[in-house]
């Protein structure tokens, strides 16, 4: 018996392989470096790595559909594009995290304790919110290049598992902030473990582990429909879980509200990217033959997202639970990508994608630098009148809900258009339609706010805005200016992905 | 004896975990449940391994193992943190957050 | 030479200067907006001058591309219709900035911002009209709304948020149903021969007349609420009573103008059937905005909402004109739109004026101001005059014409309509008679009259209203063979002299 | 048709006068009214040129046309701005300019104490080019822009001391009944257009007869429409009475002399319309034959002297419509009564503003009385005028009333008799009335208030005053002598056959000349044997009292259309708000509401959210399954 060594064509894999690296040594620095340098360290350190594995990344966008590791991970356009929009977001929100001012010196020590406050005084701040971040976006990599059912399973919890404990890491409000995490734990695992029991099926149903295995199985026919079915629908729910569409989204708003606003707008953006990447790869391809079966249903969830999401956050008081349930909304928007399933939607699903997760990363920045002595303010009525004492974080603020609200100029605009006409061209007028009317909804509470902002005036608890760190201002700024420079000129990014977003079977 | 028997049993275990997990209120017990639905998981992908007779499903069920305890890891520890600020390991008692 | 695209920068360079000010400077900002929008205005005039009258084609064409991926262009260009649209927002902005020179101070934010704001304005109502390019027509008319959104919401009075946001979600709604049809539009133009938003292009596609239907209105609905005509109207009287003067006059005089063209310019080109299918809706819905307006007009206690209500009222006869299918009807209607501008500036500056002097919008507040502050009474008289069409008044032509082309067509509608001229006597006289007759009441006695800069502000609008009244000629003979143009299109010829069917 | 360049400053004359008193302000107070008096006048001078060149040409040569510029092209809508002066617009002008220019001078003394003066001057010239271009425009459209032009005139004159409120609400009433003509009018324009495709007189007169009676009836009832506005005939005569709330003279010029007549012209002017629509034709005698008694009845119980003569202008305007209904026999009639009562009407206006003048501008005629010493010359004109109304030989009146009588009777059949007894029982009515208004304020006893001081006026009052005097007793015998009004006019009208005459001339006469000297004994008896009352009795008939409130015409509209109005706009108003603007903050509140309900499904316990998954893997399981069945 003859043995061959396995090929990896490590290339393909150094992404990820950089981010893992990187993680690696974080937990070493955590140990090992002096509590001094270690803030900066971590930083630099995770900076670079992403920096890093993003050049990697553009090196190889060329070397378009190949597969790596015997074929667990296909490497093809949509694949680059979605880690480098990954990597994107990832970045500017380390920004974000690099403001330990919003997390807890100590996550072992109880809340209120005298452990924590001497942590908290002697400035010994734990940072393994770094490599974890690192880990987690390594996850996201693997996702949507998974391509089989081990590696997609393996990457779903290479990505979960680290946002759980992210999510509990608040330095405020802590409890809520454990029970964030507990709740997305409990809810992420039991999720996962439907998952796993659909990949199960697909693998009953297909004798294959493999995409194209599975694939052909559907394409052949003559399996056993039931075991399909059941397969499609439990892998489904484990990846609509990730998205947060409706009836599995009742965590996001829970665990948006409580983790560290840093860490929402990383899972926010970059989770969303990362689980529509795979859910792109494996509806387009694996399961495109079978599509009789499912565009129906994915159809109504999307319409049910979509007008849920906008609805419910008309009636949110909260500033992070109303982004939480503008993100349901928007999922539903995205779902509609999915469910066109035409190359026009797959490249306006990565369009959406990047310009709805910068938006977003911008949106939270500006949350995190809206603060009075207890830490962050939330609560909407202080917002009253943020727009005549911080003009820059109203403004951008304003700035980033058009964006959501999908008004042109802005990239959330040429999103919309470009997702419901993949939509519509597919035939399904009835989520177009949907999805026009919670724009309106959605609308409605966007403009809300920026009434709240701009046209009322300050309710005597003020609410005072800190000057922000550069880094947090810097990833304001980025987003503000991505999210206006698509929407006026998205030519060059359109074509760019127009020309690279083609899925290899 | 027939292999899809144990596909009844695993869904079986299955539907038990997923049922326990909506009724019980112990994080830990809670977090046993999804445990068994994993195994449940597991256990179909050995039968199916059988049935097809390949060994992808072996394999897969071994990587499931190895997350699970990852899982058990991460899972624990949260629970833990809850448990030593709550003084209970109940999770209807972690309900700040709502609306 | 890119006529259109000069046009379009030279606000926003106007604009980019104004940020650089320092917000104390004032004055500059004030002086630096009325210069630029002056430079617009003659530039437009130069422009103007060389369009070719009796040629249908658009003109002064550009076309750039946007967004290929899309087949979006950015492509500019004008025929008869749009260049007097263009021709009036541009002649009203430099007067509307002069009229309302202290009205940016007691807004929540600086004045600078106000006239940046203006200005950014001013560039998309050039675009919008200019526009050939479906997508493109789109953007600005949503980007439009954020502008006046703050203007009202920021500058106004009153109720000035809840009408921002009343007029912001309004037009929304509207814009969405709107995208709903384009979204169509653009697949299938893909479907059948390369996606484009190209009017021309897309006025060829083939499309079941269900189809046809729902799409119009998704137009429609967008271009009634704009308009606005019954029953999408409630949001313009709060709107034009929280904003200043000023933005009103833009509002109503302009903004609301784009819904009207776009009926013409969409509705009408991509869409001949279904508009033909819709026409007997639609004109009951203009006689009922003739008279409804009017009689909410009469019932007005506040006198920029009554000034709102005349508007639905004269909205009304635009539409009907527009789809009366008759030159007349289409001519007059095209030309209303134009007086209309005017006419609606002169009512709301003076009554501006008026309201800023009393510090108060209640006619009731008001009274023997003829005696006071006689320049401004009569000033008020005379746009009041045009807003009922006085003959030899500009506004009288274009109504006359919509009322005759319409009844050529549809002489019930007609003569239902024509009611509307007793009640116009109505609601103009009443407030004349309470606010400038009688004696004078308490609190009026110290009111000054216009000072030179007001004078000068309204000057050259009652002399376009008295002009036009008696030389429409030169108005109409641009107008004409667009207006004719359309009408042929739309496969209907003028109904001949009947001699009573004898 | 000869074509001129001189007739637009008949118009720009006094429009030039109008703009530049409006806008030069204050500057021209000192000069303004003479300038206005002598654009006026130039304007009368040009006419009277005008006249002359018309004299030297032969009848079908007479017309005279002028373009000015091009107005409205559309499509086959072709109106230019054009002038058209022929026999009958000659007349009109004449009358207009010469008139108007009488009372220019007669406003200068007038009003030399009101403040704004250059104003009023101002608004007479915008009032005569007005007035010009509705007799000299040379299609509807162009008549349309002269009729609301004296609307408007009218209005700004009739509020001029709109300070007072009650002023100020009659010029509103006016102008808004008025509007309510112009309404009929723009109607009559379209049909012309729709039907004929053209709505200039030439052209409507070339294509009215192969156009269908239906279309020409409707065209006509909506011209009456319009005339029954503007000359304040039934039912819209409600507004003339409070008009009189303008100054004197212009009660004398626009609501006696020209403007109210302006009706006459435009069914005189449209005579191939009504000749080929017998039906409006018939509604036109039916409406003439009603307002003049109305206007006789009212004029019996009017104690202000000014609603006393506005009521007789009503009813003397019924005379004249109704003659114009009776078809070519009758036009050329009532343009010459329309002619000599402006004459004789304008003279007595001027009357009974000399008296007001003297009086302290008190108008109630029970507090005057016995003035015939103190103001002789307005008595001797205003007498003068008197018999001329009355139709005594040989003055003017005597003339143009007969006429109008003799042709209702010959109006042949059961209608001629009706008509030709109204016609005689009005002359006897006004008779009456008219008696009564001299012997309340030139006769008997004087009832006046302490401080008056009544006194002759200066001459640059009463000099037109006697002017018109003279007029009013030549004007009648020149204009009949050897029919020369008929004869100049017969060129336009369609030439009609001789009716068999059911009574001979001299018979009408005498008939006429009966009832008017029953009038006038029955105004003796009533008013100079007994005492009058300072104040009006109210123990008097019901008729009396009915005919006190202008016969109920007021109430009558109130009831009709004012409050049913008013209430529709408060319907209107409401619903405004509470219906429309409603259901949209309705839906607002919809998906506010839904939202809110829909936040209780976040209840914050994990296992219930784990519950929604299960139960959405269950929902979802059971679509595909539904979905693949």
């Amino acid at each position: 018996m003859t043995f061959t060594a396995p090929v990896l064509s490590y290339a393909l894999l150094s992404p990820m392989l950089i981010l893992l690296g990187g993680a690696l040594i974080g937990v070493l620095v955590e140990a090992f470096v002096s509590k001094a340098l270690r803030p900066a360290v971590q930083l630099t350190l995770t900076l670079g790595s992403i920096l890093l594995s993003f050049m990697q990344l553009w090196r190889i966008r060329g070397e378009q559909s190949l597969t790596a590791a015997m074929g667990s991970v296909v490497f093809d356009g949509p694949a680059a594009l979605l880690q480098g929009s990954i990597l994107i977001i990832a970045f500017i929100s380390v920004f974000l995290i690099a403001d330990t001012e919003n997390f807890t010196a100590l996550a072992a020590a109880l809340p209120g304790s005298d452990e924590e406050r001497h942590a908290l005084q002697s400035g010994n701040q734990v940072t393994e919110v770094y490599p974890l971040t690192l880990f987690a976006v390594s996850g996201m990599l693997l996702f949507p290049v998974a391509n089989d059912l081990i590696t997609l399973f393996v990457a779903l919890e290479m990505l979960s598992l680290p946002l759980y404990l992210m999510a509990g890491l608040s330095r405020r409000r802590r409890l809520a902030s454990q029970e964030s995490a507990l709740k997305y734990f409990l809810l992420g695992a039991f999720s996962s473990a439907f998952f796993l029991f659909g990949a199960a099926y697909l693998y009953g149903f297909s004798s294959s582990i493999s995409f194209s295995g599975i694939r052909e199985a559907i394409v052949g026919g003559g399996g056993n429909d039931v075991l399909l079915l059941i397969g499609i629908a439990f892998l489904s729910i484990g990846l609509l879980f990730k998205v947060g569409a409706v009836p599995f989204h009742a965590w996001s708003p829970d665990v948006y509200q409580g983790a560290p606003t840093p860490v929402t707008a990383f899972m926010a953006a970059a989770t969303k990217v990362a689980a529509f990447g795979a859910m792109l790869r494996i509806y387009y391809t694996v399961f495109a033959n079978a599509q009789w079966s499912w565009t129906p249903v994915l159809s109504g969830i999307a319409i049910v997202t979509m007008l849920l999401g906008s609805l419910v956050a008309i009636a949110q008081r909260d500033v992070k639970r109303m982004l939480a349930y503008s993100s349901i909304a928007h999922a539903g928007f995205l779902l509609s990508g999915v469910i066109a399933l035409n190359k026009a939607g797959l490249d306006a699903t990565i369009f959406y994608l990047l310009a709805y997760g910068i938006a977003t990363v911008g949106a939270f920045a500006v949350v995190t630098l809206v603060r009075d002595s207890s830490g962050e303010v939330t609560d909407l009525n202080r917002w009253r009148g943020l727009g005549k004492r911080s003009p820059f974080a109203a403004t951008t603020f304003a700035l980033f809900l058009l964006a959501f609200a999908g008004i042109p100029m802005t990239s959330g605009f040429i999103g919309k258009f470009s997702i419901f006409s993949a939509a519509y061209e597919s035939g399904a007028k009835g989520v177009v339609i949907a999805g026009v009317l919670s724009s309106a909804i959605a609308a409605f509470f966007y403009i809300r706010v920026i009434v709240l902002m701009f046209f009322t005036d300050a309710t005597e608890d003020g609410t005072s805005v800190e000057i922000p760190s550069i880094l947090t201002r810097a990833t304001v700024i980025i987003a503000a200016v991505i999210t206006v420079a698509l929407g006026v000129y998205p030519a060059p990014l359109l074509n760019f992905i127009t020309d690279l977003a083609i899925f290899i079977r | 004896m027939d292999a899809s028997n144990y596909l009844y049993v695993s869904a079986l275990l299955f539907t038990i975990g997923a049922v326990g997990v909506v009724v019980r209120r112990n994080a830990i017990v809670v977090f046993m449940c999804i445990e068994l639905m994993l195994n449940a998981a597991n256990l179909s992908f050995v039968t199916f391994s059988r049935i097809n007779g390949d060994l992808d499903g072996q394999v897969m069920a071994f990587f499931t193992m190895v997350v699970a305890a990852c899982e058990v890891v991460v899972g624990l520890a949260i629970i833990v943190t809850i448990y030593r600020s709550r003084r209970s390991a109940s999770v209807d008692d972690a309900s700040l957050l709502k609306r | 030479m890119k006529w259109l695209t000069i046009l379009m920068v030279l606000p926003l360079l106007g604009a980019a200067m104004i940020s650089t000010l320092s917000k104390a400077n004032e004055k500059a900002a004030k002086q630096l907006a009325l210069a630029t929008t002056l430079i617009v205005m003659a530039a437009t005039i130069a422009m103007a001058v060389g369009f070719q009258r009796d040629n249908i084609d658009l003109q002064f064409v550009e076309k750039y591309s946007w967004i290929p991926s899309f087949g979006i262009n950015f492509a500019l260009g004008v025929d008869a219709i749009a260049l007097v649209l263009i021709l009036m927002s541009t002649i009203l902005a430099p007067i509307v900035i002069l009229a309302g020179w202290n009205e940016a101070h007691g807004g929540r934010w600086s004045v600078k911002t106000f006239y940046i704001l203006i200005l950014v304005l001013e560039t998309m109502m050039i675009g919008v009209f200019a526009a050939t390019d479906v997508f493109l027509f789109y953007v600005i008319f949503e980007a439009m709304l954020i502008p006046v959104y703050f203007l009202i919401g920021g500058y106004g009075t009153g109720e000035r948020a809840a009408a921002a946001v009343k007029f912001l979600i309004y037009s929304l709604v509207g814009g969405l149903l709107m995208l709903a049809s384009i979204i169509a539009l653009y697949v299938m133009s893909g479907a059948q021969g390369g996606h484009t938003f190209d009017i021309s292009e897309l006025s060829k596609l083939t499309m079941s007349s269900t189809t046809q239907n729902l799409l119009f209105l998704g137009f429609f609905i967008a271009f009634a609420i704009k308009a606005p005509v019954w029953p999408f109207h409630t949001w313009l009287p709060d709107a034009a009573k929280a904003a200043t003067p000023g933005t009103s006059v833009l509002l109503l005089g302009v903004l609301d103008k784009v819904g009207t063209y776009g009926m013409i310019r969409y509705c009408l080109t991509l869409f001949p059937e279904a508009s033909k299918t819709f026409t007997p809706i639609i004109l009951v819905l203009a006689v009922i905005s003739i008279i409804y307006g009017a009689f909410l007009a009469i019932g007005a206690k506040d006198i920029k909402r009554l000034i709102a209500y005349t508007s639905i009222s004269h909205f009304g006869f635009i539409t009907m004109g527009i789809f009366a299918m008759t030159t007349q009807g289409h001519s007059g209607a095209i030309l209303y739109m134009f007086n209309h501008g005017f006419s609606t500036a002169a009512l709301f500056l003076v009554a501006g004026w008026m309201i800023s002097r009393r510090g108060s919008s209640t006619i009731a507040d008001f009274g023997g101001l003829q005696r006071v502050t006689p320049i401004m009474a009569w000033t008020f008289f005379v746009a009041g005059m045009s807003s009922l069409a006085l003959p030899g008044l500009s506004s009288f032509v274009s109504e006359f014409l919509v009322l005759v082309g319409t009844f050529t067509r549809y002489p019930v509608h007609a003569i239902i309509a024509t009611f509307g001229i007793v009640l116009a006597a109505l609601y103009i006289l009443i407030p004349v008679q309470r606010a400038l007759h009688g004696p004078t009441t308490p609190g009026n006695e110290t009111l000054s009259d216009l000072n030179l800069r007001e004078k000068i502000a309204i000057a050259p609008v009652i002399a376009i209203i008295v002009v036009l009244g008696f030389y429409p000629a030169p108005l109409l003979k641009v107008i004409n063979p667009a207006a004719s143009h359309v009408i042929s299109q739309m496969g209907f010829t003028d109904p001949a002299p009947t001699n009573g069917d004898k | 048709m000869t074509t001129s360049t001189s007739l637009v400053y008949l118009i720009a004359l006094p429009l030039a006068g109008a703009a530049l008193l409006l806008l030069g302000g204050r500057r021209t107070d000192k000069w303004g009214h003479l300038l206005a008096t002598g654009l006026s006048a130039s304007s009368f001078g040009v006419g009277a040129y005008q006249l002359l060149q018309m004299l030297g040409r032969s009848a079908e040569e007479r017309p005279v046309s002028q373009k000015l510029f091009e107005w409205i092209h559309v499509g086959n809508f072709n109106v230019d701005a054009g002038l058209l002066l022929d026999q009958l617009s000659i007349c009109f002008v004449l009358l207009i300019t010469g008139v108007g220019t009488l009372i220019h001078i007669y406003s200068i003394s007038y009003m030399s104490h009101d403040p704004d003066r250059r104003r009023f001057f101002a608004f007479l010239n915008l009032f005569i080019a007005a007035m010009l271009l509705l007799v000299l425009g040379d299609s509807y459209l162009n008549l349309y822009v002269g009729w609301e032009g004296v609307g408007l005139a009218s209005y700004l004159l009739i509020g001029f001391w709109n300070q007072k409120p009650a002023y100020a609400t009659a010029s509103k009433k006016a102008f808004v009944m008025n509007r309510v003509g112009d309404m009929g009018l723009s109607f009559a324009i379209m049909i012309a257009f729709a039907t004929m495709g053209t709505v200039s007189f030439t052209g409507v007169a070339e294509h009215a007869h192969h156009t269908s009676e239906a279309a020409l009836t409707g065209m006509g009832i909506m011209l009456l429409v319009a005339a029954a506005g503007k000359s304040a005939q039934f039912p819209l005569q409600a507004w003339l009475g409070d008009a009189m709330a303008g100054p004197t003279p212009v009660s004398a010029l626009i609501h006696a002399a020209t403007m109210v007549t302006a009706g006459v012209y435009l069914i005189t002017r449209s005579n191939f319309v009504f000749d080929a629509a017998p039906t409006a034709q018939l509604l036109v005698v039916i409406v003439g034959a009603i307002t003049l008694m109305f206007g006789a009845l009212i004029g019996t119980a009017k104690d202000d002297i000014k609603k006393a003569l506005a009521a007789s202008t009503m009813s003397q305007i019924g005379y004249m419509i109704l003659a114009a209904g009776l078809g070519p026999v009758g036009y050329a009639f009532a343009i010459m009564h329309l002619l000599t009562h402006g004459f004789f009407k304008a003279g007595m206006f001027l009357g009974a503003g000399s008296v007001m003048h003297g009086m302290n501008d008190e108008v109630n005629m029970r507090k005057y009385g016995a003035l015939r010493k103190f103001m002789p010359i307005t008595f001797a004109t205003f007498g003068l005028g008197y018999l001329a109304i009355l139709g005594v030989p040989p003055f003017a009146g005597f003339y143009s009333k007969d006429m109008i009588i003799e042709t209702a009777f010959n109006a042949g059949g059961v209608k001629g008799i009706i008509l030709g007894c109204v016609t005689l029982i009005g002359a006897g009515i006004t008779a009456f009335y008219m008696t009564r208004v001299i012997i309340l304020t030139f006769t008997g006893t004087k009832r006046w208030d302490e401080d008056a001081h009544p006194h002759e006026s200066p001459w640059l009052m009463w000099l037109p005053m006697a002017i018109l005097a003279i007029g009013s007793v030549t004007s009648g015998f020149l204009l009949s002598r050897g029919d020369a009004l008929v004869n100049w006019l017969h060129p336009l009208f369609a030439h009609h056959g001789e009716h068999e005459e059911l009574l001979k001339p001299i018979v009408v006469s005498g008939l006429a000349l009966t009832m008017v000297a029953i009038g006038i004994a029955v105004a003796f008896l009533k008013y100079s044997r007994n005492e009058v009352a300072h104040v009006a009795p109210e123990n008097v008939s019901v008729f009396t009292k009915i005919a006190r409130q202008d016969l109920m015409q007021d109430r009558f509209n109130e009831a009709i259309f004012m409050r049913p109005g008013q209430a529709l706009t408060a319907t209107l108003v409401a619903t405004d708000n509470a219906v429309i603007d409603g259901t949209v903050r309705g839906i607002g509140q919809m998906a506010m509401g839904s939202g809110s309900a829909l936040r209780g499904i976040q209840n914050g316990f994990v296992r219930s959210y784990a519950a929604l998954i299960l139960v959405g893997a269950v929902a979802l399981v059971a679509a595909i399954w539904v979905v693949v069945q």
